[in-house]
């Protein structure tokens, strides 16, 4: 009856991309089979002083290998402490958690923002579709060149050091942009952004959302994000982001 | 960097099978709160483990003692703004402010789903108002669930909740009316946030309850410096997890001894052996609460190393062990 | 294993000087509490500290806004049988039982090796009887000394201090007689295990209290449970370190909204963040107890974490901080 | 100004001697260059939920290289936290703190009982004189052989597995053992009998005592025994074990 654990998974590789930005690779096969892109998973510190899990979006899925790509920004002492780990270092891990992006429409907007940008790669790999991708950086850009086999990339930054300056919906004026679907994950007024948009171009649009979590299972109701209607399990207008999402549909959700 | 150090939460006599049951160790882990009988001390800690439905996944919920449910009230709740939760030293804070679906889904949904299996069933209930305690116990006095607990605890909500918990004529005074409309034994769980906890579960027994359970949370705050600003959206929250473990024993200790009643023991109980602190206290049952959290499996694992326990020092009924060490 | 990771003590950010000195950042940390400057918000907190002999050799006394010494009495005590302290998760229990040698070998012996640095002296005081606290106080009128912290809220001590801090009215009554011998301003020291601690800080303002520090150890058992035994001889000990913090921050916030008085915040203070944390929710300075023990040094590493944290943000003045988030 | 520091030593070696006993070697030279027999380190962990130092007696002392030796029980997770390290990692150290035993005399009796036993042998190794040795174990012996460079060996085992069957004072008196000095460290039971038979013999004794600590360095008042005539710091009839021992003279402490 029980079908997912909290795994011990081995760090297979550690890359500082930025100042603050790294990549980890770590393996575990079970977790790796069951993953799809949009999930996440829970990370344990090894510190006996922080309890919670830390939540981290898959960033890329390698089934042969067994492996899953993490990529993370450190903002605090649990980031800190990941970014100190070395190859051959374990984690404790629970996933892969969540719904993940659900694959629609045939000409696609893949949107990331920030720190939101991981989960979008893994995505734009697997979607068998018409895609253009645009990331949204406040500066400096990082896994940008990586999503250039998928498709045509643009960038927004808000100094205007790289692509264009101003957001992420700037960028897709900017680029002309069309598609029937949009995914997207970043900053809440990002989302918020791209769900007018979506909304006034009469587009779909699939958002992952971010909240403070502590089962990361659906039980506690910590990380909930308000709904536009009564959601059926919690029977108020609250949807659970770690059970219900992250990925909800624009309209799903009010922000 | 290694594996982390699990030897502060339970140590590796405990956590290994000490083995003995290769000749068949005998023993008794039943206890009875109030004419109920759990087949082992644990539960859950209400608001921790939602109805048991997603930690069904990792858990075998025929194998604990009893299930006690996130509080329900009358009607459908919408709890706090987020951030809800913050994360703290050894602990963590919530401001959920009970959410929950209200009681009628609850009887329609989540009793079903918890019938099927072969545990206790305990439903926690919030209220604003004393009205609002009593429509809930009224409407599941023929429902098939086993206790009630009434949460006069929760520093979440501000009309009701804290002021009943902190005060004895209104403690004594709410239970005598829950006590009016249950159709189960009513366990009255007590908030730490109060001077003297003895007098409260004085009040409660006077009030006619047949069991306490403590302790709730203790009211906390946490700033974020860089921000300038409250971490919980509500500012306070409350404080759970090993930080508050030696109140909650100080406390359950106190009252098993100011008071007849049953308690179930909880605060910061990550392993048998914390477990095992709070019975030795004097608890007749403990709760796991924020555990869950860090480990799915937390449940059982207590279970688990409260027997290795008993098989470790040869104890055959896990009563030997309630209140053995000497009351303060 | 590798080397202990301290990135919950601090971020490393603010452990590592930001480096602004370099353009001589001009920054005020000075700070005024009842008409008393200390050079800095930091002082010890009393009983972590000794008369500050002991960690002479770790910290250089000269730079810490003030000493706050072990609680001295009118007579010699004893204290408590040991063992007096236990570890729990993320703090520790004492129960001291407030041992000292008196106020006559403290006044010839220690308030002179404490003025030999240029550091603000702060006499805590603990006493069984409004008498006993009102002798000391007499006793160290004439002396030079720069403030009174005054104790009623120790758990160790069965007949007076418990008592006197969780009510009201012999607080106020307390503090007004302390207040007639007092030859300094006197800081009233509040116990956190009491139901509402804006009550108790109103009393001490009512009482003429020039200041309010907070919070004293929270009562706390731990049981050793393979001897089936209270680990402490005196049973429980208050609970002191970073685990308590989260209820030391809500309680200064709670108290700064209720009461004019200037604040000495503390409980749990590991780092310069946590420091701050107290200084944002309304505390004019802090005490650092517990982190003593763990870091000799941990006074100077938090004053100069607090530097380098207003050195990143260009904060002028440390009172720009104080109270900087907003009230709950 | 600043005379000690908190010290991050290297572990130079670990290894089990018993089911629960280990040896470590660690290296901090100046920790080493300033160290006595009979003082102790203040050990601390790395686990985040363990915060107060462990007190160890220093059990060997190599001037040369610069390292210590200390030999362990594992009692609780603090030692058994220790008992995982590895040559290699690094363990954060406080001392030496303490007395430590003072030289005097012409023939000495050393006597350790259980885990007092790893203090007395760098003094074994460091007196300069007559010695008899006599070490008191439950069962399984430790450190026995090490001692036998350094004088004659006497055993008790309470189960008599080994030597004379009972407790030190039963193996001093079956093997007729006479002295000018005793030095003995062990559990509190022991020093009582060895305070006695001191007394009884008008033999001067050393005795290494033992409490929980919290700061090590005579700050806190928590490690205190009780003392015969008023102590001249504390003022009362207490003394503090970090700080004033833990090594007193018999007729100092009462026990
Ligand atoms: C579904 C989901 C996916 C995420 N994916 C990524 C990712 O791919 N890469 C990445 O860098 N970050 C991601 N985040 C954010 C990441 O969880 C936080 O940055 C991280 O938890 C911070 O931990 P910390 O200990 O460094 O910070 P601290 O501030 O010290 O953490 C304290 C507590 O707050 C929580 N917390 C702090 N910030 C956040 C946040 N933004 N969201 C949720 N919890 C937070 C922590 O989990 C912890 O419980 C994701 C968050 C969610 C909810
Ligand atoms: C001066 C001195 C010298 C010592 N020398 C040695 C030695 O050479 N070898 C050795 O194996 N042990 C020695 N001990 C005992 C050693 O300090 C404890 O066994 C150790 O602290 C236990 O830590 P733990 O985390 O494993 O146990 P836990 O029980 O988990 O520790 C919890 C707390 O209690 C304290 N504690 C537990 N037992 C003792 C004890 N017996 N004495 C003091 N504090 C205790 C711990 O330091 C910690 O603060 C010495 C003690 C003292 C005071
Ligand atoms: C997220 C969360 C939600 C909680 N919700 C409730 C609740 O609905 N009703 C209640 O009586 N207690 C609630 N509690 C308190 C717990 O049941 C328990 O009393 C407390 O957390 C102490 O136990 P612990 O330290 O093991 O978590 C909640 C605690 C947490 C952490
Ligand atoms: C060992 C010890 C002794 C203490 N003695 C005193 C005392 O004599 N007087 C007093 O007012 N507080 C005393 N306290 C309380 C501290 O001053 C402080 O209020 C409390 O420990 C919380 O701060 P912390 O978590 O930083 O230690 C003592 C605390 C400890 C740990
Ligand atoms: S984190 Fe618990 S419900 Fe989402
Ligand atoms: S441990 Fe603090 S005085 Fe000895």
């Amino acid at each position: 009856m029980v079908k997912i654990h909290k795994k011990t998974a081995v760090i297979t590789s550690q890359v500082q991309l930025t100042e603050d930005i790294y990549s980890m690779w770590i393996r575990d096969g079970e977790t790796a089979a069951g993953a799809k892109p949009g999930q996440f998973l829970s990370l344990y510190c090894k510190s006996e002083s922080r309890l919670l899990p830390r939540p981290v979006s898959i960033c890329e899925i390698d089934k042969e290998k067994g492996t899953l790509r993490l990529v993370y920004r450190v903002v605090g002492g649990g980031t800190e402490e990941f970014s100190h780990y070395n190859t051959g270092d374990t984690i404790e891990v629970l996933g892969p958690l969540g719904n993940g992006f659900h694959a629609e429409g045939s000409r696609a907007i893949l949107i990331g923002g920030g720190i939101g940008i991981p989960p979008m790669l893994e995505l734009a790999k697997q979607l068998d579709c018409g895609k253009r991708i645009v990331l949204g950086y406040r500066d400096i850009t990082f896994l940008d060149k990586e999503f250039e086999k998928y498709g045509k990339v643009s960038i927004s930054t808000e100094d205007g050091s790289s692509g264009t300056k101003g957001n992420v919906i700037d960028a897709i004026k900017a680029n002309l942009l069309e598609g029937d679907i949009i995914y997207a994950c970043g900053p809440i007024p990002m989302l918020r952004g791209v769900k007018a948009f979506a909304m006034e171009h009469g587009i779909k649009a699939q958002l992952s959302m971010e909240e403070r979590m502590a089962c990361g299972i659906g039980a506690c109701l910590a990380c909930v994000c308000k709904s536009g209607k009564k959601d059926p399990h919690t029977n108020v207008n609250n949807k659970r982001i770690c059970k219900d999402g992250p990925v909800f549909y624009a309209e799903e959700v009010e922000i | 960097m290694r594996k982390r150090s699990k030897y502060s939460y339970c140590s590796e006599s405990l956590r290994k099978d000490s083995g003995l049951e290769r000749y068949e160790w005998n023993m008794n882990t039943k206890v009875n709160i109030a004419g109920i009988e759990w087949k082992n001390p644990v539960t859950t800690a209400s608001g921790t483990f939602g109805s048991g439905l997603e930690y069904s996944e990792f858990v075998d919920l025929n194998q604990i003692g009893a299930v006690t449910t996130k509080g329900v009230s009358s009607i459908p709740w919408t709890g706090n703004s987020t951030p809800r939760i913050a994360e703290t030293y050894g602990g963590m804070l919530n401001a959920v402010g009970l959410q929950n679906p209200g009681v009628d889904v609850f009887v329609k949904r989540d009793i079903p789903f918890l019938k099927q299996y072969d545990t206790r069933i305990i439903v926690n209930i919030c209220g604003k108002t004393t009205k609002d305690y009593c429509d809930v116990v009224e409407g599941l006095a023929d429902c098939d669930v086993d206790m009630l607990e009434i949460n006069i605890s929760c520093p979440n909500v501000k009309e009701g909740g804290i002021a009943f918990g902190q005060n004895c004529c209104q403690v004594e005074a709410i239970t005598k009316e829950v006590k009016k409309y249950a159709g189960q034994p009513v366990i009255m769980k007590l908030s730490p946030n109060v001077t003297d906890i003895t007098e409260i579960a004085k009040a409660a027994e006077a009030g006619g309850a047949d069991a306490i359970s403590l302790i709730n949370t203790l009211t906390g705050m946490k700033i974020d410096i860089h921000k300038r600003k409250f971490v919980l959206a509500n500012k306070t929250g409350g404080l759970s997890g090993p930080a508050i473990k030696p109140i909650a024993v100080r406390m359950v200790n106190q009252v098993a001894g100011a008071v007849k009643l049953p308690i179930i023991g909880m605060g910061g109980i990550m392993t048998g052996e914390d477990a095992l602190e709070f019975i030795m206290a004097g608890a007749t049952a403990v709760a796991v609460g924020t555990a869950n959290f860090i480990k799915p499996t937390a449940t059982m694992e207590v279970i688990q190393e409260i027997e290795n326990y008993m098989k470790k020092y040869k104890i055959e009924d896990i009563r030997e062990l309630i209140g053995c060490v000497d009351r303060v």
